[in-house]
């Protein structure tokens, strides 16, 4: 009986997930899974022969507490970080239970198979928990985006493995608590190494990684305990985690060698920053921006991360209902991986009810962008940077971008001339047929639309 | 036959029906899929419910206290959080995202 | 664990593998992978050998004997005509099957 | 180890389904789930504690024999039915496994699970075993392909299925061995009242649901077993030919259900037949046929069942080639269920090197059929019938077909006005821009390519 209600909410995982995959079942989906998982763990604390109970009940509870208000709390913008967080901790939990799965039983008496898969739930997990959270702080900015790499990394990280696996066949060999604690530590340290090297832009998808495998780690502390629900979620987020970060880095069109050793997506700020200031750029004013928009017959509005910093998107929705009542047709162009998640900007804009009609996705806007009379960018920076199509030497060359420098007039709005997540200077602001709008993007919008009443 | 045995069959199977079940998904869905299955990957909740009542040991039953508490955090965070995200998405949204595979 | 529920877990996720492993099939593949499919469902070889092997009575023998005839025959002719089959797809074919789903 | 190598070749029958499904890889993936096979042969032939050897090798070097001789010497045309050959045999294997057991351990001393998948591989085993044989009988035509539907069948059918449950609960209730063997019996006579009301033109639907039969049937014998190869094989092929044969119906544009009872797919022959010589037709000979094709610009050649009988592939490809070289462009349009077996076009089309790029599926060739001078019509009729468009009364109706009539002219080759597979008259054959050329496809097209140097 207990088997079969697990292997029930086995298959609402499995049926969530895939529900999870369309959006018109996507929501249903993730209920299912829920729905799932708390059989699963009313089965557990039935089953478990548990002594303590007050232990078992009060870590539910904070957790429980925990887990809803930073749910609830946790802003659009900052949800994958949030995810981070709690695949992090998920990791750690797996750790902790087979640490536990080691106070409480002796090594050396322990089958082999068993001391193994208590080393690989420890191992993956621990290196999901530090590498979560590192992943975490580039997305919170805590720690710069940037690639962090240093002279010997390389020789570094390949003793700490070195050791790690060392480590483990001690342990496996004379089951010796000491030296599992080692382990433990080293694939913490582990866990930070692979990840700073990895730039900020990239993260999401390091974060997809590191979601598989916390499901490993999970299905590893199924075999410790023997228990089939665990094996077969963690083999199925293990499995399903993999091919998302896949697809992942092929939105991004990359692959995931690419993305993990290239020390991508942080690009390289120095001379970045270092070209910036000096070259000369056009400056606009929010009258300069109201007439070149009056006066135009089509606008595209590039919406990017920035728009989602400012919280813009009514404002946007308010200025193109200004210039569509002057007869001018407004379109907004939303590239894949704009915003630092995907369908970022897709939300946001829904939020302020931009006709659907309205958002045009990469393919089909960029072949308008020559027929396109202004261009608005609004705190989009990386998703139309020239460079990504003319520098093979940068870092995000290949990545498909807006073209938007053949429209006729771009308008960009942004602070400063501070690069975006890929931390490059971008070419095109300094073209000469691009303005350069510094400012808030909810404020720029809200004065042009003041001036636009005068123009 | 014995425990070990099953457990990989079991694994293989999982894993299969894991790379399977994930088609082609519109990048609209990426995250909330991600955090939906990081979700899931909270089935150590079980494992770790179990550990911490077995504690005998002080120590052992801290790190099991841990283990209930960072699980439940994943497990109830994670579905919360898909589900604010999959909020988001209104039928415009919804629209678009069904749309996009087609538009690759 | 009893077996049972083993065999039942185990029949739930390759069933669950069999539905998403079969995605769009261009019809040009419908005989083919019917004929490969059901090779496969040969595999009661296994229970058709294990079967005549322990047969004590005449009939027992007799009819295992049967199974294992029937059996192979389902297994070994099933492969082969389905090769068969497929042989016929020369590029041409083949390009144009692989073509069909776009087509559909 | 044994149970290791069984979930390799549990692997490989995965791969080997999934790569079957897509054509670059489709042989590998058979041969794939070939060696599969064998490895779980070869195990268990070791695993099991084998006493009568003799027995268990001379069954499968005369399967084998049997097999490899059916499996060379069926035609291609014929290989619908040789699958359904096979799959019976497949069924009833297992339910004689079954038969085994039941003869070999005391039914009442068993545990109710054991006895009961006893009871489900032996009536699914039987069931598909003589349902496979009717459909083979009727795509051999050795029975009318016409559904056969008498007074009182659902009764029939219904007693019948009282009878066989009845008979398992009382094989569950005491054991009593002599109750199983009349489940046995009854459960043959069901496969055979099942498919005898199916049309023949919806055999290959029927084989691919038994083939899901014959899955299951194996599954069950691996829980009377209690082998997870067994369970694993059947049950992917349980869910996979269940999914094949929806797909299969819906490329027919019907749903399952009404293909399993709605009688179709030998439409209703006598009026059809009745109707037939009736009308007025306009034959055609060699010549008029030769006229038509040597002075239009443009032609469409349908083929259908009809040229794979008469093997006439390679004389088509002549005569196209012929009119090309007077700057006719020649095309050919394949519908996907024309023939016998899907695909079965293709196949033959590409044993005569037809250019791959003149062969046009149902979405491509139709929109050009009004503005072609000539369609060429050799041994089709059912997916060319305009009652499937017109007449909602017709059993094929909603079923998509090429409009051949809007076409210039239409000339169709075939023996007589007798109806193809489903059974129905033709409309098409007595408009007014229709030539019947009657005649065997292949001797027609020779002579018509004769005729044509005159012309
Ligand atoms: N969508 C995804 O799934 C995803 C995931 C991971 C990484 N990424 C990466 O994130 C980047 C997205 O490109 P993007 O063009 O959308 O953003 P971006 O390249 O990161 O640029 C955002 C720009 O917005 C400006 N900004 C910030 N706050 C602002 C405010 N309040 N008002 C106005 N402007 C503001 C910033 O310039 P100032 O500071 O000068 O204002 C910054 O240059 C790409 O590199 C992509 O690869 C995307
Ligand atoms: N493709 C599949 O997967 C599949 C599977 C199952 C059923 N079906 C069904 O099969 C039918 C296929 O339609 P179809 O138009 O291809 O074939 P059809 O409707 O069965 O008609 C075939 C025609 O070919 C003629 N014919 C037979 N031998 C001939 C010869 N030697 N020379 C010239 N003509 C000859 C016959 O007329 P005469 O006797 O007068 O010559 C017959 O009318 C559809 O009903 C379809 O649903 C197809």
């Amino acid at each position: 009986m207990i088997e079969l209600l697990y292997l029930a909410s086995a298959v609402a995982f499995i049926v969530g997930l895939k529900r999870l995959g369309s959006p018109k079942t996507a929501r249903s989906g993730n209920r299912i899974a829920a729905v799932g998982m708390a059989v699963a763990l009313v089965v557990a604390l039935v089953d478990a022969d548990i002594f303590n109970w007050t232990t078992v009940v009060a870590g539910l509870v904070v957790g429980t507490i925990i887990g809803v208000w930073g749910a609830l709390r946790v802003q659009m913008t900052a949800m994958p970080q949030m995810v981070a967080v709690f695949n992090g901790l998920g990791g750690i939990a797996s750790a902790l239970v087979a640490a536990v799965a080691v106070l409480e039983s002796d090594l050396s008496a322990l089958p082999a198979q068993t001391t193994l898969t208590i080393l690989l739930s420890t191992l993956i997990g621990a290196v999901t928990f530090t590498g979560s959270f590192v992943a975490f702080a580039k997305l919170q900015g805590l720690i710069g985006g940037n690639p962090i790499i240093f002279r010997g990394q390389q020789v570094l990280n390949a003793s700490l493995l070195v050791v790690a696996i060392g480590a483990g066949v001690l342990v496996m060999a004379d089951g010796n608590p000491d030296v599992y604690w080692v382990l433990g530590a080293v694939a913490l340290i582990i866990g930070v190494m692979t990840v700073i090297p990895i730039g900020g832009a990239d993260m999401p998808v390091v974060i997809s990684l590191l979601n598989s495998f916390s499901g490993l780690a999970a299905a590893s502390a199924g075999f410790v305990f023997e228990n089939n629900a665990l094996i077969i979620g963690g083999a199925l987020v293990g499995a399903a985690g993999l091919i998302l970060t896949i697809q992942m880095t092929r939105a991004m069109n990359r692959s995931l060698a690419n993305v993990l050793f290239s020390g991508f997506g942080g690009g390289d700020a120095i001379t970045g920053s270092g070209e910036m200031s000096t070259k000369p750029v056009k400056r606009a004013t929010a009258e300069d921006a109201a007439i070149a928009l009056g006066y135009a017959d089509s606008v595209m509005v590039v919406p990017g991360y920035g728009l989602a910093v400012a919280q813009a998107q009514h404002a946007t929705r308010k200025l193109a209902t200004a210039l569509e009542e002057r007869g001018i047709t407004v379109h907004y162009a939303i590239h894949p991986v704009a915003g630092r998640m995907p369908g970022h900007m897709n939300v946001l804009l829904a939020e302020a009810d931009v006709p659907y009609e309205q958002l045009l996705d990469l393919e089909q806007a960029d072949p308008q962008l020559p027929q396109t009379d202004v261009v608005l960018i609004l705190g989009a920076n990386d998703v139309v940077n020239p460079s990504a199509r003319d520098d093979s030497s940068s870092p995000i060359y290949g990545m498909p971008i807006f073209n938007v420098d053949r429209a006729g007039t771009v308008i960009v709005v942004k602070r400063s001339l501070s690069p975006g997540f890929a931390g490059i200077d971008n070419p095109l602001f300094y073209n000469d047929n691009t303005l350069m709008y510094f400012a808030d993007a909810k404020d720029a919008l809200e004065q042009t639309l003041v001036a636009l009443r005068d123009v | 036959m014995s425990v070990l045995i099953v457990g990989i069959t079991v694994f293989v199977l999982a894993a299969f029906v894991g790379f399977e079940v994930i088609s082609k998904v519109p990048p609209t869905l990426h995250t909330p899929l991600m955090s939906g299955a990081n979700a899931i990957s909270g089935i150590t909740v079980i494992a770790a419910v179990t550990a911490a009542g077995l504690g005998s040991t002080a120590v052992a039953e801290v790190l099991g206290f841990l283990a209930v508490v960072t699980a439940t955090v994943n497990v109830v965070g994670g579905f919360l959080v898909t589900d604010r995200m999959l909020q988001m998405f209104r039928r415009p949204g919804a629209k678009d995202a069904s749309k996009d595979p087609g538009a690759r």
